[in-house]
């Protein structure tokens, strides 16, 4: 097979691995970006600010619980706004990380090495902003633990037929396994640090951390088959969550959210931006932190290919459902399909066909794939464009259904937009305090990388 | 006076394949109380110091039976069992409703006995262990490869094994205190 | 190098199965206080302006619940007296008694006395006192011994759970009417059979199953359906 | 007996049962504690002050504007809200300590817990609806109509329904005051003497009494007996909504002010000129609507054919057959057309194009049913066309059959105008020495032209007397302002249209300790009887002379009106044709039509939320009043809904929004009376444009020459229906409504079952109710509906549904439990109209259960589609899945949780909702609950028709049926195999339990061409 270091004949792609590096020289650079490099004032200034933008939520969700839901543009009928389009976009973003630490090392992509880790911390935190909301957008917040099944002195039970349940299990699961699996792909890294460092308050902290390990091979054998086992388990898992949050609206009968179609192209928008995501945050990283050695062209184009195909299979998701609700001869659906088009909100629904289906295709081009600032800035708006697709679907979808009499508009308020920018604050200080106190790539992954790693048998 | 009772004799590599091969060797001298220790997963390792099967696959199953069958149960008991209630015409029993949520048990039991399994069989956390006391194991993380015959092996004796490790090429050999 | 100590094992191991135990617990605790006396008030006595005693009027003198609750039976108030009703007797009866002279004191003045209400349930919920009692709920049902409580307090927890076990099962609770005021009644049994229009009973299930017909009571279904008790 | 269950009451009204905590000794105290004007300025201050709004600025940086809108008027009362909604309606919260308060002496009739019902009487504009008033332990709580009463029938008005939010008004004046000082009654008595003591010298020429239109007999008899006691004292009558023209007609027309009643279940044609005779404040609305109704019955084959020619749309013309849009000062050339078409002198007249062929349909349509056909002229149309109507009415031998005459109601039909004016020129000349202002708000509505406020301001008059529910307009410059009983509160009596007298009896003693207008004329009657009841009682004492005075008092008590006290028919013969009134318009000179505004008549009700809130039958406009255009004229113009306009009239000047109205005729305008209101309360003042200054003694109904021009810039309308139309845009028309004329009906009178799906078309098994004693169910017969909103207001008394103000409502975030939506098809200028009232369809395969993660919202065993409040989360997935969007959700605490008063209007029986959940249409299962239980305590079946909802039971015409649809003898049951039954969207397989009879509309064929 070809080594990741080097590069197949003929085939002019940048290697997943930047040749010259050896087990000693990855951990060094790696664990240096934690305990070695000194505090820079870019990082203390970029989480400073994501910091104070975090405040939105705090500050919207205060004056949310003395005030009540009424603060935020929902409305009848349009009951679900911004939380919803929020809570599907954040969750969206998370698959990604799954994607690439579970999929991806099922089949066997060593690209993924050196981006899983912080694509998986991303996926934690973009799951955790999602779980904001469903919170919030609650009329009384404080009695959301009725929608666990708990033993409970009204013998009374949730509502096993809601897809809200479903979501409050496929999320809640969704999350705990992302967790775990993060935290035992972090336990040899950890150890590593422990031993890196000379400062003994961070060698006892990572110390307790890294509960001991001492790579024994007993124990990486066991490590090994329960790594690939939830690799195994969160694939299904990836695909059932999104798959259930688009049961939120293909079950309900609103024209607009009953779709048989919702679930793949739901999966595949949410790996579109998830996707999007992680190259946002890889660009900048593997440039401030100088770690375009582990992080190499290699990785930026492959992702560009996957948000590319990705791409596709939404644009054809677009393109069904209008198809489908012309096809179909309902005349509610028909009339969403109309409205879309030339209602209200029709400027929104073409800047989604634009940023999410025209704009991308230029992925299409070899310079573009592998320049990161147009990855940056195409990501970007694939980001934009993903939102407004659950903008649509939840919202525009809402304003028009069955009866003309109780047709109404949506405008989102203050509040609405300073839950949406808190978020993205609390989403970027967490990703500063990652890349800063954890090892951002996983080490012991690329090690196995090196040609080094092989074993040859004599 | 006699000296310390010791853990194990610690032998050094450099490459994967020589503590493979040490490892290998080792075995087939006889010992059968060892372990090898490296920064990163090597199979052949585990092999070669005769660890074969372990247990986390069958942890996992057994889990992930646990969670799909209380998953539903714990559905199908609400609503037939406990309190049965008319929603929207549907029956009690509308299973094709309870799916969901038994797949996302079914995972999540799965996973954390995949995880917790892991743990407990590897006795971990365990933060003591006699191998730190040797202060070049540190780089164990980083980029050598270690060899461990324990003292409590019925073949360990101190002179002899040290011998024997040298003989396997081992860059540096030093004593485990216990 | 080594960084902890040979218990360091010991103690993480342990503190991660405090931990787990710790966290159970805590839930656990917070459920049974839910269903503590503590929140429902279950067999505590409240203070009242004048330590009116059940057990003296019903088992002592042996006034009828009627006397006082007069709507019980077509309300879904039972009615709490007014002081008149009190007065009724106490005009004459310990005229003098330092301890009634709240109750005079209203007479004389036509200020209400203020009691503490003690079966008392949530305002979203719709319970009548006349379908009950005349589908066979006896009073000591759901308010317990009232004739050996010397000071008032309820004797259930009044909580959903405690009403839906009825509401479940009536089998195992109804009685015939003419028992219904009866405080003393016993469940038919082995040892105390009971007669009904010509059949005995020695169990109470069968009897229950009887009274279900008899007086028709609705599906369990029916009685089930949350606008029963929410409206 | 009642008065002396009012002197317990006096003693004390006591609430035991829990749901009722709040009695009302302890809540009149709290009342006192903070006086009348103190208690809603501090209270204002907390909302409305610069400190509170600067403080919430500080808090809330970004939601500054929230706070300042009408929801959180009561700004921080509303946290405490919140924070006690959490205590009550979570799990998780302890019980609280609550206390119980017995009587001391219990009355005879009292059960607690049990509801009582009580006669009355609402009287407007001088008519009396009878009522009957539902009371819980002697608080009044809902307001029924009186369904023993020919005048009511069981149905009622909006304005009736809404009376028992008035008397519960903290606005309402508490204390009599003198210059504006508090006071007391018996100070007023005592500063009274002496001046009674001069006018008695003097004859009382300085005494003059001005009130409302009064039909009430003992009033009256106080009027004779004051006027006996003071020859030359003089009693004025002044209501902006009179019917001045209506009298005047008939006084030219028989020499004598009679009263003309109709019989609209005996009409096969009915012509109306500008009539809008079914909505509320149009003297026996509520039976002519239950008579139109029957007659609307494509089944029974009787079917009545209407025509309406109106000059602004109305509910009545929605219902029409034929209707035409014309200027009002247009209507009477028509009517004189109609009577020379008729051929009857008196006529002729050219008709302007369009208008002939209506015209000679009409005449053909009325001369062949001579004699059962009623022509009928709206109160504002001059008195020539009344005089006109009656001309025809005469000539086709209606008279008698199906339009009558009788004495009177008013007891005192002067013309309105002419005795204001009287009044004023008095004032002025410094006649007046003692002026008493009863009930009424001159200052507020007078015609600016003749000047009453200066002539009260400027004028000398040393004793100046104002009686009224509120500290008003008029009430700043008087020096005496005397508190007035509300009706509820009060004795009296009062004539409904047909003359019948109703004994109005208190339901509750005066809450603020009121006087009512009986006591303040007992005063200058010279009667010495310290109470109401005992004026009322006594003149009846000297009418119904006998032995059996006691029980003939206790059965009209009972009954609620005076055995054959109603009018009989009195013949009487037309003098000769009208003079022609209207010089002619032209017709491009641009007219300006006054009418009473829908919801709160002539401002009287301009501080009741339901009112303010309720959406108008039209344009379902809330909190507002615009000036109603045609779309044509607004295209001409180049104005959209919500521009502003000034409006220039004599050489006063307005700014108003306007409103495109579909079907308004061409150069012509209508606005609304009532808004504007400078004192009216939290809730009315500044609420809308005041048009009473545009509106001149002369022309007080409609008058041309008015300019309008652009005024630049716009003001929100809130409307709770932005779509008034079933036609999508992409062309699809949606059949919410469906409607056919008759003879296609009759060709196909299936048409209604089309999109039916068969009952096996599900996955599931579905549910068996059939099993069930009773299944409910609901129809609603389109045809039968006249748009008249009294279901939403009935909804709301009886649900304790909430008032949110108009910034929530244009949000879209009314709580209507029950809308009316009002639909319209095809040409714009003149369209047809329908009215469809949606309350929840309790569907079988609810969509909203399915979703909601809680299981707050199941389905009950007998089919409803219950709704736990206390459950809800507040996900509002369910409201998102409700196909109908019938679903309310409390996006605030709307619920006013602290003022005692309206915690005693509340009805007991349904939960108060909190902040954060979501409520709906239960089909008053509080009153199914309550019917259950007593039918099974008494061990029997409910019977039909024992059992009715609130929208039922207040509907005049009848529309709504509700019952057990598993007895197939049910009127319900037989509604629904109607073939004009059908579901809304059906096509969804929800399986509504509430189903529709499609409308079925009678035109005249010769016009359908």
């Amino acid at each position: 097979m070809v080594r990741p270091t080097e590069v197949e004949e003929g085939e002019d792609k940048a290697p997943v691995l930047a040749p010259g590096h050896s087990f000693a020289s990855i951990t060094d650079k790696i664990s240096g970006l934690v305990l070695k490099r000194p505090l820079h004032l870019g990082w203390v200034a970029g989480f400073f600010v994501s910091f104070m933008v975090m405040q939105g939520v705090l500050f919207g969700a205060t004056y949310l619980f003395v005030k009540g839901v009424g603060i935020w543009g929902v409305n009848i009928p349009i009951g679900w706004g911004f939380a919803i389009v929020n809570f599907v976009w954040w969750i969206g973003i998370g698959h990604a990380g799954t994607l690439i630490s579970a999929i991806l090392l099922l089949l066997r992509q060593s690209w993924r090495n050196s981006i899983n880790r912080f694509a998986e911390a991303m996926t934690l935190f973009a799951v955790a902003q999602a779980g904001v909301f469903p919170l919030l957008h609650l009329g009384r917040p404080w009695v959301f633990y009725w929608l666990f099944p708990y033993p409970n002195t009204m013998g009374y039970w949730p509502n096993f037929r809601s897809p809200l349940v479903w979501d409050v299990f496929a999320v809640s699961t969704y999350f705990t396994i992302s967790l775990v699996f993060w935290f035992i792909g972090l336990i040899p890294d950890l150890a590593s640090l422990r031993d890196r460092t000379d400062n003994s308050f961070i060698r006892f902290t990572y110390g307790m951390l890294a509960m001991g390990w001492r790579g024994s091979a007993r124990h990486w054998a066991r490590f090994e088959t329960a790594y690939l086992l939830l690799a195994g388990l969160a694939t299904p898992l990836v695909l059932s969550v999104h798959t259930v949050v688009s049961f939120d609206f293909a079950i309900g009968i609103v024209p607009g959210w009953h779709t048989t179609i919702f679930p793949p192209y739901f999966v595949a928008g949410a790996i579109y931006s998830g996707f999007a995501m992680v190259l946002v945050l890889a660009i900048p990283i593997r440039k401030f932190y100088g770690v375009k050695d582990f992080i190499t062209d290699r990785h930026l184009e492959n992702s560009a290919m996957v948000m590319l195909a990705t791409g596709l299979i939404v644009a054809y998701g677009y393109g069904m459902e209008a198809f489908m609700n012309w096809y179909g001869g309902n005349p509610y659906e028909n009339y969403l399909r109309w409205a879309r088009l030339h209602g209200p909100y029709a400027p929104w629904y073409l800047a989604l066909l634009f940023f999410n289906i025209f704009l991308p295709q230029i992925l299409w081009i070899r310079r573009i794939r592998t320049n990161p600032v147009w990855l940056f800035l195409i990501s970007m708006d694939v980001l934009v464009g993903m939102w407004l697709e659950r903008f649509i679907i939840v919202v525009v979808s809402l304003t028009r259904d069955f009866t003309n009499s109780a047709w109404g508009m949506y405008y989102p308020t203050r509040w609405d937009w300073a839950v949406l920018m808190g978020t993205l604050g609390m989403f970027c200080a967490l990703m500063f305090l990652f890349v800063r106190l954890l090892p951002m790539i996983s080490i012991f992954e690329l090690n196995t990388l090196l040609p080094e790693a092989e074993v040859k048998h004599k | 006076m006699r000296p310390e009772p010791i853990f194990g004799m610690m032998a050094e590599f450099d490459t994967p394949t020589d503590v493979v091969v040490a490892a290998q060797r080792t075995t087939e001298a006889g010992y059968i109380r060892i372990d090898a220790y490296s920064p990163f997963p090597i199979e052949e390792l585990a092999e070669a110091i005769g660890f074969h099967k372990n247990g986390v696959a069958l942890i996992t199953l057994i889990g992930g039976i646990l969670g799909m069958c209380g998953g539903f149960m714990l559905q199908w008991w609400i609503n037939t069992i406990s309190y049965p209630v008319n929603i929207g015409g549907r029956p009690p029993n509308s299973w094709p409703a309870f799916i969901p949520v038994t797949f996302e048990m079914t995972i999540l039991f799965a996973g954390l006995s995949a995880v917790f399994g892991m743990l407990v069989l590897n006795g971990l956390p365990m933060p003591y262990h006699p191998v730190f006391n040797v202060p070049r194991f540190e780089l164990v993380t980083k980029d050598k490869f270690f060899l461990v015959i324990f003292s409590s092996d019925p073949r360990f004796d101190t002179i002899k094994t040290r011998a024997f490790l040298e003989g396997l090429g081992a860059k540096s050999i030093s004593e485990v205190p216990s | 190098m080594q960084i902890f100590h040979r218990s360091a094992n010991t103690i993480s191991k342990a503190t991660i199965i405090a931990a787990v135990f710790l966290v159970g617990g805590l839930l656990w605790a917070t459920i049974q206080l839910q269903r503590s006396p503590y929140v429902t008030y279950e067999k505590v006595a409240r203070p009242q302006p004048v330590p009116f005693s059940h057990q003296h009027h019903v088992s002592g003198v042996g006034i009828d619940c009627r006397y006082c609750h007069t709507s019980v039976e077509t309300s879904d108030f039972a009615g709490i007296p007014p002081t008149r009703t009190c007065m009724n007797c106490h005009s004459q009866i310990w005229a003098g008694a330092p301890m009634l002279e709240p109750v005079r004191e209203s007479f004389r003045t036509g200020k209400s006395l203020v009691w503490n209400r003690v079966n008392d349930l949530p305002d979203f919920v719709y319970f009548d006192h006349s379908i009950h009692i005349n589908k066979g709920v006896g009073c000591a049902t759901c308010h317990g011994p009232v004739d050996r409580m010397p000071l008032m307090y309820n004797y259930a927890s009044l909580q959903m759970e405690w009403c839906l076990d009825c509401h479940r099962s009536p089998d195992k609770y109804l009685r015939p009417r003419e028992e219904v005021f009866n405080m003393r009644y016993e469940q038919p049994s082995g040892q105390k059979p009971m007669l009904m229009d010509g059949k005995v009973y020695t169990d109470q299930r069968s009897l229950g199953t009887d009274l279900i017909k008899k007086y028709n009571l609705r599906t369990v279904a029916d009685i089930t359906s949350c606008s029963t008790c929410h409206r | 007996m009642m008065e002396e269950k009012n002197r317990k009451q006096h003693v004390e009204a006591v609430c035991p049962s829990k749901k009722d905590k709040l009695d009302l000794e302890t809540a009149r105290a709290r009342i006192a504690e903070t006086k009348g004007p103190e208690y809603w300025r501090s209270l204002e201050e907390l909302a409305g002050s610069t400190e509170f709004q600067e403080m919430m600025h500080r808090e809330f940086p970004k939601g500054a504007s929230e706070w300042a809108d009408s929801v959180s008027r009561r700004g921080f009362m509303k946290l405490m809200g919140a924070s006690l909604a959490m205590a009550g309606m979570t799990a998780c919260t302890k019980q609280p300590l609550e206390p119980i308060v017995p009587y001391v002496q219990q009355p005879e009739e009292v059960v607690p817990g049990r509801p009582m019902f009580f006669a009355s009487a609402f009287s407007l504009g001088g008519y009396a609806s009878p009522v009957l008033v539902e009371s819980h332990l002697y608080r009044p709580t809902k307001v029924e109509g009186n369904d023993k009463h020919p005048a009511s029938m069981g149905g009622t008005d909006v304005f009736a329904q809404a009376s028992v939010l008035d008397m519960y008004d903290p606005d309402r004046s508490q204390n009599v005051t003198y210059r504006g000082e508090l006071s007391t009654w018996g100070e007023f008595m005592v500063a009274m003497r002496d001046p009674l003591i001069a006018q008695n010298a003097a004859n009382g020429a300085g005494i003059r009494i001005l009130t409302g239109t009064v039909s009430s007999p003992t009033l009256a008899d106080q009027f004779a007996q004051i006027r006996s006691r003071y020859p030359e004292a003089k009693w004025h009558v002044y209501e902006p909504v009179n019917r001045d023209n209506v009298i005047a007609g008939a006084q030219m027309a028989f020499g004598q002010p009679v009263e003309t009643t109709y019989k609209f279940d005996a009409a096969d044609v009915i012509v109306s000129l500008d009539a809008d005779f079914l909505y509320a404040g149009f003297p026996g609305t509520t039976r002519y609507a239950r008579d139109f109704a029957k007659r609307r019955n494509p089944d029974a084959g009787n079917m009545s054919r209407m025509y309406v020619i109106e000059s602004t749309p109305s509910s009545t013309g929605a219902k029409a057959d034929h209707h035409l849009p014309v200027r009002a000062s247009d209507i009477e050339p028509f009517a004189r057309a109609l009577v020379s078409g008729l051929g009857s002198a008196g006529g002729g007249g050219s008709l302007k194009g369009g208008q002939q062929k209506y015209l000679d349909a009409i005449v053909k349509d009325l001369q062949s049913h001579r004699g059962s056909s009623v022509v009928i002229a709206g109160d504002h149309q001059p008195p020539a066309v009344h005089v006109l109507v009656h001309a025809i009415n005469q000539s086709l031998g209606n008279v008698g059959k199906t339009v009558f005459y009788t004495e009177p109601v008013n007891a005192n039909p002067i013309n309105q105008t002419d005795s204001l004016k009287d009044l004023i020129a008095d004032m002025r000349a410094g006649k007046v020495q003692m002026l008493v202002i009863a009930g009424v708000n001159p200052l507020y509505d007078a015609p600016p032209d003749l000047g009453f406020a200066d002539a009260l301001k400027s004028s000398n008059i040393p004793l100046r007397v104002h009686l009224g529910l509120y500290q008003d307009e008029t009430s700043q410059y008087c020096h005496w302002h005397i508190n007035e009983a509300h009706y509820l509160e009060s004795w009296g009596d009062a004539r409904a249209y047909d003359g019948t007298v109703s004994i109005v009896q208190p339901l509750i003693a005066p809450l603020y300790g009121g006087k009512s207008v009986y006591e303040l004329m007992a005063l200058f009657a010279g009667q010495t009887e310290a109470t109401g009841h005992g004026h009322v009682q006594n003149y009846w004492r000297s009418k119904h002379t006998g032995a059996d005075f006691d029980a003939f008092w206790r059965k009209s008590l009972h009954d609620g009106w005076i055995e054959g006290s109603t009018f009989e028919p009195k013949s009487v013969t037309a003098k000769g044709a009208a003079a022609s009134s209207a010089t002619s318009q032209n017709d491009n000179s641009i007219e300006i039509n006054f009418r009473r505004d829908p919801s709160i008549y002539d401002g009287r009700f301009s501080n009741n939320g339901w009112l303010q809130e309720l959406p108008k039958p039209m344009t379902k406009m809330t909190w507002d009043n615009p000036l109603l255009m045609g779309p044509a004229m607004a295209e001409r113009m180049g104005v959209k809904t919500q521009d502003l306009v000034r409006l220039e009239l004599n050489g006063k000047n307005l700014t108003v929004p306007v409103w495109i109205q579909a079907g308004h005729p061409d150069y012509s305008v209508t606005c609304f009376l009532g808004y504007g209101r400078a004192r009216a309360g939290r809730v009315g003042t500044g609420a809308g444009f005041d048009m009473y200054p545009l509106r001149f003694s002369a022309t007080p109904w409609f008058t041309t020459g008015v300019k309008i021009s652009k005024a630049g810039g716009t003001y929100l309308l809130a409307s709770t229906q932005g779509y008034q139309t079933m036609e999508t845009q992409d062309g699809d028309n949606r059949p919410l409504v469906r409607t056919r004329s008759l003879d296609e009906y009759q060709k196909e009178p299936n048409f209604a079952q089309e999109g039916n799906p068969p009952p096996e078309l599900t996955l599931y098994p579905g549910y068996d109710y059939a099993k069930e004693p009773y299944a409910w169910g609901m129809t609603i017969d389109l045809n039968a509906c006249v748009g008249c909103n009294n279901c939403i207001l009935a909804c709301q008394s009886e649900n304790n549904i909430p008032i949110v103000g108009k910034e929530q409502v244009n949000k879209g975030r009314h709580m209507h439990w029950l809308r009316v939506d009002a639909y319209y098809q095809g040409d714009r200028d003149n369209p047809k109209a329908y009215f469809q009232p949606v309350p929840c369809m309790q569907c079988e395969n609810a969509p909203c259960e399915l979703v909601c993660p809680v299981g707050a919202t199941t389905h009950s065993s007998e089919g409803l589609n219950d709704m736990v409040y206390n459950r809800c989360v507040g996900t509002r997935y369910c409201s998102n899945n409700c196909p109908y969007k019938v679903r309310r959700f409390n996006f605030f605490l709307f619920q006013d949780w602290e003022t005692p008063q309206f915690k005693m209007m509340r009805n007991p029986d349904v939960t108060v909702r909190s902040r954060g959940v979501m409520e709906k249409c239960t089909y008053c299962v509080q009153r199914i609950n309550h019917h259950r239980i007593d039918s099974e305590v008494a061990g029997r079946k409910i019977a039909d028709g024992e059992l009715q909802t609130a929208c039922q039971q207040s509907c005049p015409a009848n529309a709504i049926s509700f019952g057990n649809i598993n007895d197939k003898n049910s009127q319900v049951s037989k509604q629904k195999s109607n073939q004009r039954n059908y579901g809304l969207l059906q096509d969804l397989n929800t399986r509504p339990r509430t189903t529709y009879l499609a409308e079925i509309r009678n035109p005249n064929p010769e016009l359908e061409a």
